[in-house]
């Protein structure tokens, strides 16, 4: 069909990384890939729908100019330019890691955003915690390339529960991927 | 008063509720309280009235406040539940809640369904079980109902994308149609409906019995350079979606089995302004909030909340509104706000009231002068909708 | 048993209404009296819990003192004198009667508040209308002989959403019972 | 990072939900994040620390907070569902949640159960379902465990006034003890509980088996003329209940078998002020709040919330804090408050930390001091408590 087709999306994605070993092999290969050290070449992805219009540093939007690197407990932390959520790292979590009690949704949006100490810019996974009432510390609204539903991956509005033994939404962390470039 | 006779006494108490169920049956409130006797009832409502708006509690918090705009007086409420989206009958027969419940809160086991009350009493007629649905605040386009009423659809992503289908006449879920790369729904009259994409295009779902046909436009939007508002209006009269972009391009189509999609203008053009770009650094004039846009059907007014500020900047909150005249394609007025506001809606009769509300207040505006009427705290500050507001 | 107890307090009462009529008669009867006139000679009880220590208009709180009998809709109207939760008239139902939706509680808190027009105390059932989400309008918090739980119903924090469907809380009337002297 | 490979395939959803499974059992944390790779995993509390506190949400508002008296930072929150009240294991290895659950929010099936958390991880252990329970915000003394921390005993209104038994090492309920007129918890070492009555009393119930005696004491408080705070403070050490008048007198009763009352004497008189009284238009420093008063049990120091005000202001938000030292019966130091608070709580360690709260914000003070340690916005307006706290 006409239509983006996300699925083939990943589809793609993953017989590149699969080497053309079947889907299943492949996925468990991919698991341990998850755990062991979570960093693959997302850049098609990126490139395709997180990186536009403007990922090199030279063009930096208001969050990027005014981020830092040295509190993720405040909303202009450098990884927070997508995120509307509370921030884990408030609430007894990390910036990449859960509260007790909560869980890491297997799935997230992204967003891309520039270090200001090496004005290079990474991808970012936002991964929502789970299972616990909402933290309600350190809310935070940033929406750099953010977008609308119909690109959900870059939409900061969705509960990322998905997969998760509870949908309760808990709080949202900001895990590095790799360089965007 | 009835304490004394039931503290402490279960069949009493058992009692108390026959009788209660006797008083609150009463079908006309009993006269003016006067000192000597009192008799307790539950009041009803009448027909929708056109200058009511509905104002859903902001997010995890449930609620949907109904207040009247010429009194700045709540009439009732709506059991509008944390984790669902609300749509009203085109003929204002039933309030619709498509909403997921947990049996214990936020454990247990999940429930969607769509649920109906009668608006005189505000009374739960009906639960319609369905398949799962998103969970997401703050949009009013993934629950629609079909022009005649008859057919609710109901957004999901799982994180696959589908729409379910509910057969709103006979109160029961009919089949998921699989909508890949799309979402943000509108009813399409030729039978089924229409959503914004991923890549740019206006999906057309043509629902036949059981089997779906998914075509697609020609692109014309950019999802991920200049998105387009999620939040868009659609007007069952004329068949016609309004949609608004980042940049703040409008664009028209006309909803049928084929989409015809108009032209796109700039609302800072429209009012003299230098049209909004993507560009970094660049200071502008620019649409924002959560909802950003209201359509008077009847005079073609589209009221568009603005603030001044450099792209990726959506969801700041709003320092003006425009008014556009959409046949004219000029921005005929511009008012500023005192306070800024993250949505607005417009009543749909010939003395239109605008509603705008922030996190934490709601004003009413005289739509056409733009004085104020009624300024109301903890109405509520979420999604605002008017009777045919969609 | 030494303990006080107000099971026995309400069947005494209900006796005294009753004119040794059997218990289930009477409640039959009550009922009726209830749907059509729910004023009975409550003094025995309104003594006893309600009206001490200070009933007599002479001695009035700051309440009291201020309270106005114009605007059901804000919290210095006299019949609120001991009202704790949003009043039902900022919601879509009156003073004594409930918003859309909602349900009349059978059963009350009391208070005894003194009407500036006549200076005289009367007694107030505070109902609460159950079954929507709570209201939000109008709260209020007022303690005129407002006691603890182990007076319930001279306490006003106690959900009063007994034998109705749902016991939600949504918000609360303040029923003239009658004169408290 | 996993949404392309994710997005639109339940299968492989549900393998990245077992991958989650692996990483979330982690037994330790991976190192500090580095730039080049991170994996997700879910912290562990240590065991509850002596200048923890748990800030309950306001009302209508789930959740508790375990924020951490040293740091001022939150470390998880234990789910306290709309309706219910928690209890802490007095040896800290679980904590309790007595609440009412509906399968449809504020429709369907009531459930009524202890919920059991497990306090490392914060997972839920088990649920015990029982009878009905009172439905009331913020109670300290609803819901209290016997000193062995083997029995939880859960007050219920309905609207006659009883008691669960909950057996916590079985897991199971036992049964219910009918306590006409009386309310307001204490565990009784005697092997049942206590509780204040209406009649000026204090009921104790002593279980023996599936039947219990209840045995009530001589009047010593007038529950209509001068209450007791329900939220009064039970040491679990010295078996001895402190309790608050309206007027400001203080009782404290040695719990057992047979409980000896002691003399009530008065905060005001204790620091040389008029004695309280409940004459109308007389103005005085009276004890007020929602929570009005803790004790630090080792010391012997009752911190009591203090506002001045005519008579029946038993709720007014305080202005200061009066520090008694109760077996001198002696106000040491008056601290008033920049902002007024409703709740208070100290913790039980040699040097301990007062806790206050308004609606909106939570102060730390040094108990000796009172200098001023953090200030948290948003750590939630409800009941506070700390280890070892009741």
């Amino acid at each position: 069909m006409a239509g983006f087709d996300i699925d083939g999306f990943g589809e793609k994605l993953l017989r590149k990384f699969a080497g053309g070993t079947s889907r299943r092999s492949l996925l468990t290969r991919l698991g341990m890939t998850i755990v062991a050290a979570p960093v693959f070449p997302l850049l098609p992805v990126s490139r395709a729908n997180a990186a536009k219009p403007d990922r090199s540093p030279e063009a930096k939007t208001a969050f990027a100019r005014n981020a830092q690197t040295k509190d993720d407990t405040k909303c202009d932390y450098w990884r927070s330019c997508a995120i509307d959520g509370f921030l884990c790292s408030c609430c007894g979590g990390g910036v990449s890691s859960c509260p007790p009690g909560s869980e890491p949704s297997p799935v997230s949006w992204v967003g891309t955003c520039i270090n200001p100490d090496d004005g290079k810019a990474y991808l970012i996974a936002y991964r929502d915690c789970c299972g616990k009432p909402i933290c309600g510390q350190c809310g935070c609204d940033n929406t750099d390339r953010e977008t609308q539903l119909y690109v959900p991956q870059l939409n900061n509005d969705v509960i990322w529960c998905f997969g998760t033994k509870s949908m309760e939404y808990h709080c949202s962390t900001g895990v590095l991927v790799g360089k965007a470039q | 008063m009835t304490i004394p006779m039931f503290h402490g006494s279960r069949r009493l108490l058992a009692i108390g509720a026959a009788l209660l169920a006797t008083t609150a049956a009463a079908q006309t409130p009993a006269a003016a309280p006067v000192l000597e006797s009192e008799t307790a009832y539950t009041h009803k409502l009448p027909a929708a009235q056109p200058h009511w708006a509905f104002i859903r509690g902001a997010f995890d918090s449930g609620g949907t406040r109904i207040f009247d705009g010429d009194t700045g007086k709540m009439k009732g409420m709506i059991d509008t539940s944390k984790w669902s989206d609300m749509a009203l009958d085109p003929t204002n027969s039933f309030y619709y809640v498509s909403e997921t419940i947990w049996t214990k809160t936020i454990r247990g086991t999940r429930q969607d369904m769509v649920s109906i009350y009668d608006p005189v009493d505000l009374k739960l007629l009906a639960e319609v079980p369905m398949p799962g649905r998103l969970l997401i605040g703050e949009r009013k386009n993934n629950f629609v109902i079909s022009d005649d009423g008859k057919t609710g659809y109901v957004y999901n992503l799982s994180p696959a994308s589908s729409v379910n289908v509910v057969d709103l006449g006979k109160r029961k879920f009919v089949q998921t149609v699989d909508l890949a790369g799309c979402a943000s729904l509108m009813p399409n009259p030729a039978g089924g409906f229409s959503a914004l994409c991923g890549d740019g295009t206006l999906a057309t779902a043509l629902i036949n019995g059981k089997s779906a046909t998914i075509t697609h436009s020609a692109p014309f939007f950019s999802a991920t350079n200049d998105p387009i508002f999620d939040n868009f209006v659609y007007d069952r009269g004329k068949r016609q979606a309004t949609f608004l972009s980042y940049t703040g391009l409008i664009t028209q189509a006309t909803i049928g089995a084929t989409p015809v999609i108009g032209e796109s203008w700039s609302i800072q053009a429209a009012a003299g302004v230098r049209p909004g770009d993507t560009k970094p650094l660049d200071v502008n004039w620019l649409p924002s909030g959560r909802q950003p846009l209201a359509l008077h059907r009847a005079s073609g007014h589209l009221y568009v909340l603005m603030h001044m500020g450099e792209y990726w900047t959506q969801k700041a909150p709003a320092t003006e509104v425009w008014d556009v005249d959409l046949a004219a394609k000029k921005v005929v007025k511009r008012y500023p706000l005192k306070t800024p506001v993250e949505h607005i809606e417009v009543t749909q009769d010939a003395k239109p009231l605008i509603f705008v509300n922030s996190e934490t207040t709601t004003w009413v505006f005289d739509a056409k002068t733009f004085e104020k009427k009624f300024e109301m705290e903890r109405a509520g500050g979420g999604l605002l909708d008017t009777v045919v507001g969609r």
